[in-house]
């Protein structure tokens, strides 16, 4: 079993708290994503689970077992880097047996020249290459062992790191980016490769990115980070649609959320001239942040449902989508709409002047000034309707 | 490696990764640790100490003397003229190879089919022994065989005896100096040329820069101000260290006027075995050489703001 | 201001061939593109606009005035670089008053133009810095005030936001497009990225291999691609393809791939061939097949939930090896390994003939009501 | 990249810069020109051949053959060899390993360590010769080898060099090849050095170059011809010779120079890079 937890790990460089308190439990065989800008803490996890750098306090346990005391090699983590950290020199099949013939054969026999002598070596050698066969064929770069690294394309390269890191069947995969070097079209499709990868080894997957896409469209749970604390850990789907606080709000879709403020009254939420029906706890008076995912506003507002009075400032359109930016009426803050082709070709002559736009209180998420979540009654029923 | 005083707070991940990579750390530096401290480290003491001494190699006593060293290097005719003429060289040979080099550097630069062969031709002389050299410049400018003469009589001017005469030969060894000097600089600039983005030529061709000298003012000699900092610092370290020309072809003669400081210093200290006043001089060496990389540091840390 | 022209110009290095015979006409306040994948020539026509490369043949014309043997200041043109060209030891206003110091104005109108530029971009407080000082978004703006601060006859970009991250591309997209808008200034744009060339342009010209392979609205290129590569270039995800074979039979139309068998319904004007068959990912719903609908079903490899909306891959029932993309709004709960049955309006079906070219498709049946694409509500 | 009405402005412009680069490499050429002209001059016109580059007759044969019997110019060169070798040697086995230690492992003495070296950068080597001189003396090791060799052990540069080098070789690999595995010996043996290849060419040039050019140390510690290296070779050859015989001393002169000229003629790429590395030393 490789489930993976981590308690309290903090640790600081210089002064820079990178991370704080971190608790993480990850179940055996789940795909975790660690999320966020850059600086946020989240490769500085995998490194120390890889014990390649030392947390200050706090401590990792792999499988149940306390991994805090071992060096990175005895921990059986393999980790696929960012640039895939190839050995520049090495050729394919050497990259990708270099783990095995680390374990497998003794100082004395890895020194060049003299370890050949041994008769063991050459039996050892054997049985690596026949596992580097199988795995490069399962990657299907059976074709590239005899290449360099630098004799290879992006994407093959990347698939020469997986390959490096599964010969040695870890209990836990860490990705550092893995993505973030190749080409958009490649990108996209590695993206299904790897999940697929993940479905077929049923091994512990973390998985670093920047990308929210990538977190959202790859993992089984995502943790969002900022300034090295967890803001959020659940869902894709949950951070989409019940972000916890307004900076998951803002990090996660794209276009991102849009975000007015308003102030609340006893009968709902003031946004300028506009009064939006959504009852909070807090008391009456408060500035409050409500956010609105591009999807939430709609070009049809039905008679006597909530709407709010912008101009359009500008049209994007994708061909199968519309982003609509407008500005607010009385504030100028910038909203975006996405719309169907057919629906903004409906609606372009009327688009021209000052428009009404809908708005579904139901989606709005409300947050107040901390940034916190606060829960409207509104949205409690919508939650039972929000897919899994 | 200390012992944690908070052990709670210290995880034993630090120990097993930090340990092992700090056992390593002293392992490779050690033996270039142990080369530092006694062939850098311990001589520099040494000489200083030496300085305030009067030992000479092979005496059985020696005492302190304190500062007399000093006081005499200073009232010492034969220093400070060969001080003076080694700022003398240095004032030839520095701008004229740094001129000289970024010419160079910038006519070649915009060859294309012959850039290779000049390129080439002008880092020649930083290849050669500058011994061998010698000699053949010593024989080039001789005044009774050398071919230059000959063709300076030929084309109607007077004798002249580059080596032989007080006011020309500091002159003769400079042109040595910079004959080796150009090509050198000329590469370290060709390096800083190649390095301005051509986009930056492109823009200024937009912005109505396209002329060769406001190519050269606005975009190639601001952009190369880094790089003509360390060619002049470079340049005026070496030349203070002339030493092998004047070895070879005067030997501070005429009349003294090409004594230069290493030349001198090699007199008292390795002919004969002054060690006290050798060692005198060879802080004064020091000291300018460490002035001249001070200033450097000093300017680029100021100066270089890209 | 002025439109901008190219008349057959061609650019060749050696024996290559970089630009062939490119023609192009920007009207006067026009925002057009050059799209296409790199070394398709998009750059170097925009630089021998600009008068940094030489033309091999053809004239390039500003406004009425040929400037094709101008040296390039006298062209008027200002130019974003890919990797803006700051000149590093100059500040953030130094580089902006560059040209115009060049044309001898008095400091005082400079410093004015400068700090109304930079204003007007919202960078006048950071006049002072020099170009290593800024975030990459700060330079890019630096970059293009020193555009606008020339009052040129027209703006050239070469790929000016391929330096940005993804979020501030987003928003430095629609900066430039609304400056552009407001100043009214014609502009070229050369661009890699088919989503800048789509939400910015006016008209998009798209290059491949040194020539134009077609010049029109976004949604011209969109919705009509001459050919395969004009399909698969806009759009992401990209245009799902399946070849297969146009027969007539039984007074119908048909396309059959492997196990596949679609009825083009209603006439389709459409001579039999091989084919290729084209679905935007987007205009697969889970619809019933109708009237003018055909379906198209199969088994889940892959999902990948974006909120707002998801994207569905596919192994296409009856033709074995391929795989669609399916764009559904984001509240579909799919799973990998299920079935799924979709269908498409055949309104919405591309067919590109053996040699990729579009082929035009006339349906002259009943009406096409619009119901076929409603969203599912 | 002309336009059309530049094209004459550009002829000009290239004609003139041609102009001023050939004045500048006769200069530059002029000494190796001659130097070779003379060292085929029979001896006999040497004295009388003026500006007259042509020699009437060809001694290419007495004045090489003279100039390698009538002083050990193969053992001077054989002498330059050994002593670069040796220095190369010692300075790589150093140095690779120390500039590891300081670009990437992290230990407490570090930067005092990298201080040092980073101040033996601006100490010339002529500044600890008094010292490692009388302690040469003193154990009866002057004209050995060994003494020629001593103070270059040392390559601070050398220790520079590498730590630069290696602070750019990518952390990642590091870290892949610690969780494979891999001892930090083994790090510098099986990555860091083969990696490394081209900087230890280039260091390898640079330290040959100067080692064999150099001529202020040999003179100080040898006064045999034993062991003296080819500069010092040059310098007592021409003292024999003095005056006599020019034809003899330049095919000794071309001779000592060959090996490098060579060399750099072949592989300029990596020569100009090694010696460019640095303009202090």
């Amino acid at each position: 079993m490789s489930h993976l937890e981590l308690t309290g790990l903090s640790k600081s460089f210089g002064t820079t708290r990178v991370l704080n308190d971190v608790s993480l439990s990850v179940r055996d065989g789940e795909f975790l994503t660690l999320v966020g800008a850059s600086g946020c803490g989240k490769s500085t996890i995998l490194r120390v689970i890889a014990g390649l750098e030392p947390q200050d306090s706090g401590s990792v346990q792999i499988g149940g077992r306390s991994v805090d005391h071992l060096r990175p090699k005895q921990r059986n983590v393999a980790m696929v880097f960012q640039s895939y950290a190839l050995y520049p020199h090495m050729s394919v099949a050497e990259n990708m047996s270099m783990p095995l013939v680390m374990q497998r054969l003794n100082l004395a026999e890895r020194l060049p020249l003299i370890g050949r002598l041994s008769p063991n070596r050459r039996r050892v050698m054997t049985g690596i290459a026949a596992e580097v066969d199988t795995v490069a064929r399962q990657l299907q770069i059976e074709a590239l062992l005899t290449r360099k690294p630098a004799q290879l394309s992006g994407g093959q390269r990347q698939r020469v790191a997986l390959g490096r890191s599964m010969v040695r069947h870890p209990d836990v995969f860490l990705m550092d980016e893995p993505l973030s070097n190749l080409d958009a079209k490649l990108r996209v499709h590695m993206r299904a490769e790897l999940t697929d990868l993940h479905r077929r080894l049923g091994v512990t997957f973390i998985y670093v990115t920047h990308d929210q896409v990538e977190a959202m469209t790859m993992s089984d749970r995502v943790a969002l980070m900022d300034e090295g604390r967890i803001v959020q850990l659940g869902t894709p789907s949950d951070l989409y649609h019940n972000p916890s606080d307004l900076r998951v709000a803002r990090f996660i879709g794209s276009p991102q959320i849009n975000i007015v403020s308003g102030t609340t009254t006893g009968q709902g939420i003031r946004v300028g001239e506009a009064l939006l029906p959504i009852t909070v706890s807090c008391p009456a008076g408060q500035v409050v942040s409500v956010g609105l995912r591009p999807e939430a506003l709609s070009l049809d507002p039905v008679a006597g449902r909530p709407h709010v009075a912008a101009r359009l400032t500008r049209v994007e359109n994708l061909g199968a989508e519309v982003f609509l930016h407008f500005a607010l009426q009385e504030s100028g803050a910038p909203l975006v709409l996405r719309a169907t082709l057919q629906d903004y070709e409906r609606h372009k002559t009327r688009l021209e002047a000052a428009v009404a736009l809908g708005v579904e209180c139901a989606r709005a998420l409300v947050f107040d000034g901390a940034g916190h979540r606060v829960d409207h009654a509104s949205r409690a029923a919508q939650r039972v309707a929000v897919p899994a | 490696m200390t012992v944690a005083l908070n052990t709670a707070r210290v995880s034993p991940g630090r120990n097993a990764q930090m340990r092992a990579e700090a056992l390593a750390g002293y392992a490779f530096a050690t033996p270039a640790l142990i080369l530092i401290i006694v062939l850098l480290i311990a001589p520099i003491v040494v000489v200083f100490l030496l300085s305030l001494t009067d030992y000479q190699l092979g005496a059985l006593d020696w005492s302190w003397v304190g500062l007399t060293n000093y006081s005499d290097m200073l009232g010492d005719r034969v220093f400070l003229r060969s001080l003076g003429n080694t700022f003398i060289y240095v004032a030839i040979v520095v701008p004229g190879s740094v001129i000289l080099g970024l010419v160079v550097a910038i006519l070649v630069q915009e060859r294309t089919k012959s850039k290779a062969i000049y390129q080439t031709i002008f880092f020649l002389p930083v290849t050669t022994t500058l011994i061998a050299m010698s000699v053949v410049w010593h024989f080039l400018l001789n005044p009774a065989l050398g071919p230059v003469t000959s063709l300076a009589r030929a084309l109607g001017f007077s004798d002249f005896d580059v080596f032989g005469d007080p006011d020309l030969v500091l002159v003769g060894l400079a042109v040595i100096g910079i004959w080796q000097l150009v090509g050198f600089n000329m590469i370290l600039f060709l390096a800083g040329l190649t390095a301005i983005p051509r986009d930056l030529y492109d823009a200024a061709d937009i912005d109505g820069a396209d002329g060769a000298w406001d190519r050269f003012a606005r975009v190639t000699w601001p952009m190369l101000g880094p790089t003509t900092l360390f060619v002049v610092v470079t340049t005026t370290i070496t030349a203070f260290r002339v030493f092998d020309t004047v070895a070879v072809i005067t030997r501070g003669n005429p009349q003294g006027r090409s004594d230069v400081l290493l030349y001198t210093l090699y007199k008292v200290g390795f002919q004969d075995f002054n060690m006290g006043p050798a060692s005198a001089m060879t802080i004064a060496f020091l000291v300018f050489v460490l002035v001249v990389a001070l200033a450097q540091a000093f300017i680029i840390d100021k100066r270089t703001h890209y | 201001m002025s439109g901008l022209s190219f008349h057959d110009v061609s650019k060749r290095f050696g024996q290559a061939t970089v630009v062939d015979r490119f023609t192009l006409n920007v009207a006067e306040g026009e925002f057009v593109a050059l799209v296409g994948p790199s070394g398709c020539g998009k750059t170097t026509s925009l630089r021998m606009l600009a008068g940094l490369e030489e033309a091999s043949a053809g004239r390039v014309m500003v406004g009425a005035r040929d400037v094709t043997d101008l040296p390039a200041r006298e062209r008027n043109l200002a130019m974003v670089f890919q990797s803006y060209a700051l000149y590093p030891h100059l500040t953030a206003a130094e580089n902006i008053g560059f040209a115009l110091s060049l044309q001898g104005l008095g400091k005082a109108t400079i410093k004015d133009r400068v700090q109304r530029a930079a204003d007007r971009l919202g960078i006048g407080h950071l006049l002072g810095r020099r170009p290593k000082e800024l975030s990459g978004g700060q330079r890019q703006r630096v970059a293009v005030a020193r555009c606008i601060v020339r009052e040129p006859a027209a703006f050239l970009f070469d790929e000016p936001l391929s330096n940005l991250d993804a979020k501030l591309r987003g928003t430095a997209r629609i900066e430039i497009a609304r400056l552009q808008k407001s100043l009214g200034i014609t502009t070229l744009y050369v661009t890699h990225d088919q989503v800048e060339a789509m939400t910015m342009a006016d008209r998009v010209v798209l290059m491949e291999a040194g020539r134009i392979r077609q010049i029109g609205t976004p949604m011209d290129l969109y919705h009509h691609p001459v050919d395969l590569f004009a399909a698969t270039f806009l759009g992401s995800p990209a245009m799902n393809l399946l070849p297969g074979e146009v027969r007539h039979a039984d007074g119908e139309i048909r396309f059959l791939s492997a196990g596949l068998d679609l009825r083009l319904a209603g006439t389709v004007r459409c001579a039999p061939g091989q084919v290729t068959l084209g679905l935007r990912p987007e205009a697969l719903e889970r619809l019933p097949p109708g009237p003018n609908r055909i379906a198209i079903s199969g088994i889940v490899e892959h999902v990948e939930h974006l909120g707002a909306e998801t994207l569905v891959q596919f192994a296409v029932q009856g033709a074995p090896g391929t795989v669609m993309t399916a764009r559904v709004p984001g509240g579909w709960a799919v799973r990998a390994r299920e079935p799924v049955a979709l269908s498409a309006a055949q309104t919405a079906l591309h067919l590109f003939d053996a040699t990729g070219a579009a082929v035009p498709l006339h349906f002259t049946g009943p009406a096409q009501a619009s119901a076929d694409r409603l969203v599912p509500a | 990249m002309a336009r059309a009405p530049l094209r004459t402005d550009r002829l000009i412009g290239s004609v003139i810069s041609h102009f001023f680069l050939m004045l500048g490499a006769g200069f530059i050429l002029l000494p190796f020109v001659w130097m070779l002209l003379t060292s085929i001059r029979p001896a006999s016109e040497v004295f009388t051949a003026g500006f007259n580059p042509i020699p009437s007759s060809f001694a290419a044969g007495t004045n090489y053959s003279e100039a390698l019997t009538k002083s050990p110019l193969l053992q001077y060169m054989w002498n330059g060899v050994l002593v670069c070798a040796g220095i190369l040697a010692v300075q790589l086995l150093v140095a690779i390993p120390g500039g590891y230690a300081l670009a990437k492992l992290s230990f407490r003495a570090q930067p005092v360590v990298f201080g040092l070296v980073l101040f033996g950068l601006t100490v010339p080597v002529q500044v600890t010769a008094l010292p490692i001189y009388i302690a040469l003396a003193n154990l009866n090791l002057l004209n050995t080898y060994f003494a020629i060799m001593l103070p270059f052990f040392l390559s601070v540069f050398g220790i520079f060099l590498f730590r630069q080098f290696f602070k750019s070789f990518p952390q990642e690999i590091i870290h892949a090849a610690r969780l494979d595995g891999f001892t930090e010996a083994e790090i510098i043996l099986r990555i860091i050095t083969p990696s490394a290849v081209p900087a230890i060419a280039a260091f390898a040039v640079f330290s040959i170059t100067s080692h064999w050019n150099d001529l202020y140390w040999p003179l100080i510690v040898t006064t045999s011809a034993d062991h003296a290296t080819p500069p010092l070779g040059m310098m007592i050859f021409r003292d024999q010779e003095t005056g006599s015989n020019y034809g003899a001393l330049m095919a000794g002169a071309a001779i000592i120079t060959a090996p490098l000229i060579l060399v750099f003629l072949f592989a300029q790429r990596q020569f100009v890079r090694g010696i460019t590395m640095t303009g202090v030393k």
